[in-house]
């Protein structure tokens, strides 16, 4: 089981070899949903019991799962279900009214976004952000902003430090978009990029902010299904190379159920069901979450 | 979808800082010649300065405004922060056998750093706020500065330098009002000069310009095309801002300290409300973000009023005329959109989809 | 006593502030673009009005209407022609055209009545003396006294304009969701157009209020109060009706205030200085809608 | 690509406009005439700036006016000696006022009469101190105008000379008088009485009560202002300012059933030329004025009537001021013995030992008017009080 490969080896492998190599048939789902292989080590997003009220509405209540460390785990539910909100929470963008979440083990009760993203979360939009008016390498090497760690002196004058690390980010960020084949595009306005492209921009430059888990919201959306299969490829493909977490959200069943090691429903702001894909197909609670009590469907 | 971007092919960036570099040095040389063969008007002569500090103004601004994409309406304060920082300086060094110079350019960097420091603690409460609640603040910050400006008094003796909020500075016989409250700075010795000016304004071009193509520049553009972004991937939207409004206050230092000591007298009145909006308006009309559309703008519309002099009284009414049709003009939609097909035809870009590009949005 | 006078000056100024502060107000939340050439709009609104009285012989009453009708056509004619034109582009192209408007009005005011200041006959001036009251210690002044009702009365009335009639209702609509409100019927060009017309109305009974308190008139007359007034609708949070009230007469009794307790020299700083930690501590004014970012 | 339009666009114009620019540097494209001018060799080209338009163009246009009925009258008096006068707008502004003179030299200035507003007065007299050009303003009174230039002189008394005066009148004509001030403090003018004024009554014991200021705001609210003064017992208010402000004062001072005497220095004459003012507000004021427009002598009597004709109002201080102005340097010139086709810095150096050297001129705005070699004029100010509408002489 090579999940851990370091990245040059991707750039010059392809996805498909690396995926010969992994074993999916082990990947089983317990209760607290970690696949096997990351049983033994501390989960990388421990969430207890979030939630968090809008005035007097209950957005999200008592959401605790746990993700392993290279887990793909997938949120479902209705439209209004609170799954974005997770999202939110899970990147400060909203503080919590109740409960917390330990990332890496580490309690993150008020952090900021800012503080977040340096950790090791990062995340896509459901309604695309790009930063329009940069272009596509400039947009990916703006999440570079760590490890490009020269002052402003530097920046104004453009000195040797502000070469060698303008040359290595360069560098860094070809190689991240050639991951989808976007490395011709660099140049590009952001905001002229095809939509397509725009969901994997943002995905590519949340993956060079060197996340440990990244959260997709919604990445499947307006994708046409042979769209589709390559982003399940791509999503599997980003989880192997970069060994990281993914937890996303999404409405494409075949998706999720593809791709997802652990899934957990929601539905009103809390968990209805949480399990593998079978299990999730299965449950009673689910299907009447999507479909409706049979007596009020009519 | 091949595009031919790579071999040679220069970045924007690089594109629009050589385009900025050769307007300026080009108008230096051009104006230089004809100045030595005594073809310059003394109505230009005199501009040439004013014009300087315009420019250095105008991409300051355009610092704020257009790449970090916040409306300041009260840049004109960090110009009087600077103007007269940079007067007193002058004043004080006068008796130092400082070769002039040397002088002008101690009167602007301590102007650039007043202003400086200035920008940054005002940025700090103003930064927080957003859109029209910020412009609104600048604008009050702007009026502060000011007001406060007319009640105060420096001058300077033999005791040395003194600074109050009245007139009684006590000087002695032979001490010499630097300041003076609402009559401002008088008798100041003009000691600017379009080289000077010229100089400055390439070392305000290297500065955003630089910036623009640093890491610094891409985070602050990023911060102005999506805030909730930005934070998500771990920029600190409010140190990069405050960078900008910082960085870009100090160019308004340095550009009023030239300023004032380009002229023997300033009023506190003259960094008013309709200053801050004179600068604003060479920044819109220039293209936010667009240097070289900054520097063009400052120029024309600084030279504009003496040139429509002949239309004596109607010469106001003449400007207020050209600047709304040339704002009608160069963003109207459906102008725009008459005019589309002609640019396509004639300045078509390599780029995938033909969406509108930066310029008029904040 | 001191004091007393002072609040009623006060709440006169700020009054005046109130009327000019909605006219923002209402363009803004229609529009979302800061009006600049409204305090010109005023004072082309005094201007009229000093006309209907010197030179046409008409009674008060009558040179406010003309005012203000005058001043309908032009605010209907600046949106059609100088905004319109910019609808879409992004409030800082209007905002520059705004301020090109303005240059212009205070030019063609310039060239139409000349610099001379005039001073402008108070529309109270029949009512005779002010109303004295202690023993003539506190004075109250007819036109401080009717700014203050005429500025309750318009709030009263716009409220209940844009809360009850069709109308405002679409206002309202155009000023949430321009789009949505195209998509149900609602004809945004002429709602807009329909503010435009009813701010510039207020603007020309503003203008007639401020200058009967304040007599000398001149092309710069609405300059000063146009930023004022401005400063007091952010203050109460723009796009809010109470709001404007609320930060006009606010903005009017600090600014007297100052003027008279603390520094007459300071007395701007005071009045912005208030405004910036009003901000601070409630980035969207005092009555303002919180602006939340859907995310 | 709009912004390409935009640039497309900007560079059109900067193309035009340089083109405007470098043809009207090109320096003779008004040239047509002046040379001809300069062939007959009897033209004298006098330059002027001052606010034509914004706030204070009132003073500007007034100084303007009157400069023109005396080179109207001076050159069909002389034929030998023609005047040519041209007038820039600087909008009060001083980088304006600057660029106003600039122009005024690429048209051909030889003597400037200008500046009219004290702030650019300061600006411009730097630069014709350089450029050598005999200067001589109508109406910038403050000390910093004429202060290290040799070049610069008043028709107008300085401002500490008016607040000097003023105090010393209150003093011994109105003694025991409880003062209050209103002033503007971020005026020159308006300041620079005040500050000698303060001086001059601390010297002379009397007792300013209130002192009150108002930022440059024209539609300011006074009523704090003078309810500090009435608070503080004023009896005498004086207004350092100009008319505009003081026509307000003087409403809400009867609003508030206030009634000091005010005292106003030469700024207020033109009071009584608003249109719409109720003169009967300012019945009893004091004003200390170089000029009054309905004085019996003669030369008024005639300009003001020349002045009526051509512009249908009352002239005021500026207006006199400017025709002064124009008449003390066409006198002192003539005296000089120079021809018109003298270089500037020496008509500059001949003015300067004319006006230092006991050049008298009678003018509208005083008899015998002598300059000192500071740049300030000698004569004796009138301090008149308002009745029935028109100045009458104290």
């Amino acid at each position: 089981m090579s999940t851990k490969l370091n990245r040059d080896d991707v750039i010059q492998n392809t996805v498909y070899d690396v995926y010969e190599n992994y074993d999916e048939s082990k990947s089983t789902v317990d209760e607290i949903i970690l696949p096997e292989r990351d049983k033994d080590k501390d989960p990388i997003l421990d969430i207890r019991g979030l939630g968090i009220d809008f005035g007097g509405l209950t957005a999200v209540d008592e959401f605790t799962i746990a993700i392993g460390r290279t887990e793909i785990a997938g949120i479902i539910g209705p439209n209004g279900a609170g799954k974005t909100t997770i999202f939110n929470l899970l990147t400060k963008v909203y503080q919590p009214t109740r409960g917390t979440f330990l990332f890496d083990g580490v309690d993150t009760s008020g952090m900021t976004t800012t503080q977040i993203s340096k950790m090791g979360i990062a995340r896509t939009f459901q309604n695309i952000r790009l930063f329009d008016k940069l272009t596509v390498e400039e947009n990916v090497k703006a999440a570079m902003h760590n490890e490009v760690s020269y002052g402003l002196a530097s920046g104004i004058f453009h000195g040797p430090k502000y070469r060698k690390q303008e040359k290595a980010a360069h560098e860094r960020a070809l190689e991240l978009l050639s991951i989808f084949d976007m490395q011709d595009m660099a140049d590009y306005q952001a905001s002229s990029l095809p939509y397509g492209a725009q969901r994997r921009l943002e995905i590519v430059r949340a993956l060079a902010t060197n996340p440990k888990v990244l959260l997709l919201d919604e990445p499947a959306a307006g994708m046409n299904p042979s769209e589709t299969a390559e982003l399940m490829n791509n999503i599997r493909k980003i989880r192997d190379t970069f060994g990281i977490a993914i937890l996303l959200i999404e409405h494409d069943m075949s998706l999720v159920m593809n791709v997802c090691e652990g899934i957990a429903v929601l539905n009103f702001g809390r968990i209805i069901a949480k399990g593998t894909p079978e299990e999730i197909q299965n449950n009673p609670a689910v299907i009447e979450a999507y479909l409706g009590k049979k007596k009020e469907a009519k | 979808m091949k595009m031919q971007i790579k071999n040679g092919r220069l970045s924007p960036y690089t594109k629009n800082s050589i385009i900025s570099y050769g307007l300026v040095i080009g108008a230096f040389v051009i104006v230089s010649i004809l100045n030595s063969m005594g073809m310059v008007s003394s109505s230009l002569q005199g501009q040439l300065v004013p014009i300087c500090c315009y420019i250095v103004m105008a991409v300051s601004l355009n610092l704020v405004v257009g790449i970090s994409g916040e409306l300041s309406l009260g840049h004109a304060g960090f110009m009087s922060a600077g103007a007269y920082t940079g007067i007193v300086v002058s004043g004080i060094l006068e008796t130092s056998g400082l070769p002039i110079y040397g002088r002008l350019a101690v009167a602007i960097i301590c102007g650039a750093i007043v202003a400086g420091v200035l920008g940054f603690l005002i940025g700090i409460p103003v930064l927080r706020l957003r859109g029209d609640y910020l412009a609104i603040v600048t604008l009050a910050f702007g009026e502060i500065i000011k007001n406060i400006m007319n009640i105060v008094y420096a001058g300077k003796d033999s005791h040395g330098f003194h600074l109050k909020t009245n007139p009684d500075l006590g000087l002695e016989e032979g001490g010499r009002m630097l300041l003076n409250g609402p009559m401002g700075a008088t008798q100041v010795q003009r000691i600017s000069t379009f080289a000077a000016g010229f100089v400055l304004v390439l070392i305000t071009l290297f500065v955003v310009q630089n910036i623009m193509n640093s890491k610094q520049g891409r985070a602050i553009m990023a911060c102005r095309d999506n805030r909730i972004a930005a934070e998500s991937i771990g920029l600190n939207v409010m140190k990069y801002k405050l960078m900008a409004f910082t960085v870009s206050a100090a160019l308004a230092g340095m550009g009023g300290a030239l300023f004032g000591l380009n002229y023997s007298t300033l009023l506190p009145v003259k960094f008013n409300f309709n200053t801050s909006v004179l600068i604003l308006v060479f920044v819109v009309l220039g293209g936010l973000g667009n240097i070289w559309g900054s520097i063009i703008a400052a120029t024309i519309l600084t030279i504009l009023p003496e040139a429509l002099r002949q239309f004596a009284d109607y010469r106001m009414l003449a400007y207020a005329i050209v600047l709304i049709l040339v704002m009608i003009f160069t963003y109207s939609p459906k102008i725009k959109n008459f005019t589309q097909g002609f640019i396509d035809k004639n300045f078509k870009r390599k780029k995938p989809t033909a969406q509108t590009e930066g310029g008029g949005q904040v | 006593m001191i004091f007393l006078s002072n609040l009623i000056n006060g709440l006169s100024l700020g009054s005046v502030y109130a009327i000019i502060a909605l006219g923002y107000t209402m363009v803004y939340g229609i529009s979302k673009m800061l009006n600049f050439a409204h305090g010109d709009v005023i004072m082309v609104g005094a201007y009229i009005s000093f006309c209907g009285t010197a030179y046409l012989n008409l009674p008060a009453w009558a040179s406010v209407i003309l005012a203000m009708i005058v001043c309908t056509a032009l605010g209907i004619l600046i949106e059609g022609l100088a905004y319109r034109p910019l609808r879409g582009t992004g409030s800082l192209a209007v905002l520059i055209t705004a301020i090109g408007v303005s240059y212009f009005l205070q030019n063609a005011a310039l060239l139409i009545w000349g610099s001379a200041p005039k001073v402008f006959t108070s529309v109270f001036d029949k009512l005779g003396n002010s109303i004295s009251l202690f023993d003539g210690e506190l004075t109250i002044t007819w036109e401080a006294l009717f700014t203050l009702i005429a500025a309750v009365i318009i709030m009263v009335g716009m409220t209940l304009f844009t809360g009850k009639t069709k109308v405002g209702k679409a206002m309202r609509a155009v000023s949430e969701d321009n789009g949505a409100a195209q998509l149900m019927g609602i004809n945004v060009n002429s709602t807009i157009s329909m503010t435009f017309a009813i701010g510039s109305a207020l603007a020309a009974i503003a203008g007639v209020l401020l200058c009967s308190s304040y007599p000398a008139l001149m092309p710069t007359t609405g300059a000063m109060p146009g930023i004022k007034a401005f400063t007091a609708a952010v203050f109460g949070g723009i796009g809010s009706i109470p709001g404007a009230m609320l930060g006009g007469i606010l903005i009017g009794v600090i600014e007297i205030f100052g003027r008279a307790f603390i520094s007459s020299e300071l007395s701007d700083a005071i009045v912005f200085g208030v405004l910036i930690i009003v901000l601070l501590v409630k980035p969207s004014g005092l009555l303002g809608k919180k602006i939340t970012e859907k995310v | 690509m709009k912004s390409s339009f935009a640039k497309k666009f900007l560079v059109v114009c900067l193309a035009m406009v340089m083109v405007f620019t470098f043809a009207a540097c090109g320096g003779s494209s008004e040239g047509g005439e002046s040379e001809g001018g300069d062939a007959a060799g009897a033209v004298l080209k006098i330059g002027s700036s001052g606010p034509l338009t914004g706030g204070a163009s009132i003073y500007g246009t007034a100084v303007k006016q009157g400069a023109e009925i005396a080179v109207a009258e001076i050159n069909e008096a002389n034929p030998d000696l023609q005047i040519e006068f041209k007038m820039e707008d600087d909008e009060a502004d001083g980088e304006k006022a600057v660029n106003a003179y600039n122009k005024l030299k690429d048209w051909g200035i030889q003597m400037m009469m200008g500046t009219v507003t004290t702030g650019s007065c300061i600006a411009t007299s730097a630069v014709t101190f350089e450029d050598r050009v005999f200067e001589l303003t109508p109406s910038a009174s403050s000390a910093d105008v004429t202060a290290g230039k040799d070049n610069v002189f008043q028709v107008c008394f300085t401002d500490p000379n008016q607040g000097v005066k003023a105090a010393d009148y209150i003093t011994e004509n109105m003694a025991g008088s409880k003062v209050g001030v209103i002033y503007n403090n971020s005026d020159a003018y308006s300041t620079g009485i005040f500050n000698a004024f303060k001086a001059e009554m601390e010297a002379k014991g009397g007792e300013i009560v209130a002192a009150e200021t108002y930022p440059d705001d024209t539609n300011a609210d006074y009523s704090a202002q003078l309810n500090s003064c009435k608070s503080a017992g004023a009896d005498v208010v004086l207004l350092p300012i100009y008319y505009t402000p003081a026509s307000v004062i003087m409403k809400q001072a009867k609003d508030m059933n206030y009634a000091p005497v005010f005292f106003g220095v030469d700024g207020m004459d033109g009071i009584l030329d608003m249109e719409g003012f109720d003169t009967a507000l300012a019945e009893g004021v004091m004003l200390m004025t170089p000029f009054n427009p309905w004085s019996t002598d003669e030369n008024v009597a005639s300009f003001v009537e020349k002045y009526q004709a051509a512009y249908n109002e009352v002239p005021n201080q500026f207006a006199a001021d400017g025709y002064d102005g124009i008449y003390a340097l066409y006198e002192a010139f003539k005296a000089t013995g120079l021809g018109t086709d003298a270089a500037n810095a020496d008509i500059c150096d001949a003015m300067i030992g004319q006006f230092t050297g006991g050049f008298s001129y009678d003018g509208l705005t005083g008899a015998a008017m002598t300059w000192n070699d500071k740049g300030e004029v000698n004569k004796t100010p009138v301090v008149c009080v308002i009745q029935d509408g028109i100045y009458v002489d104290q």
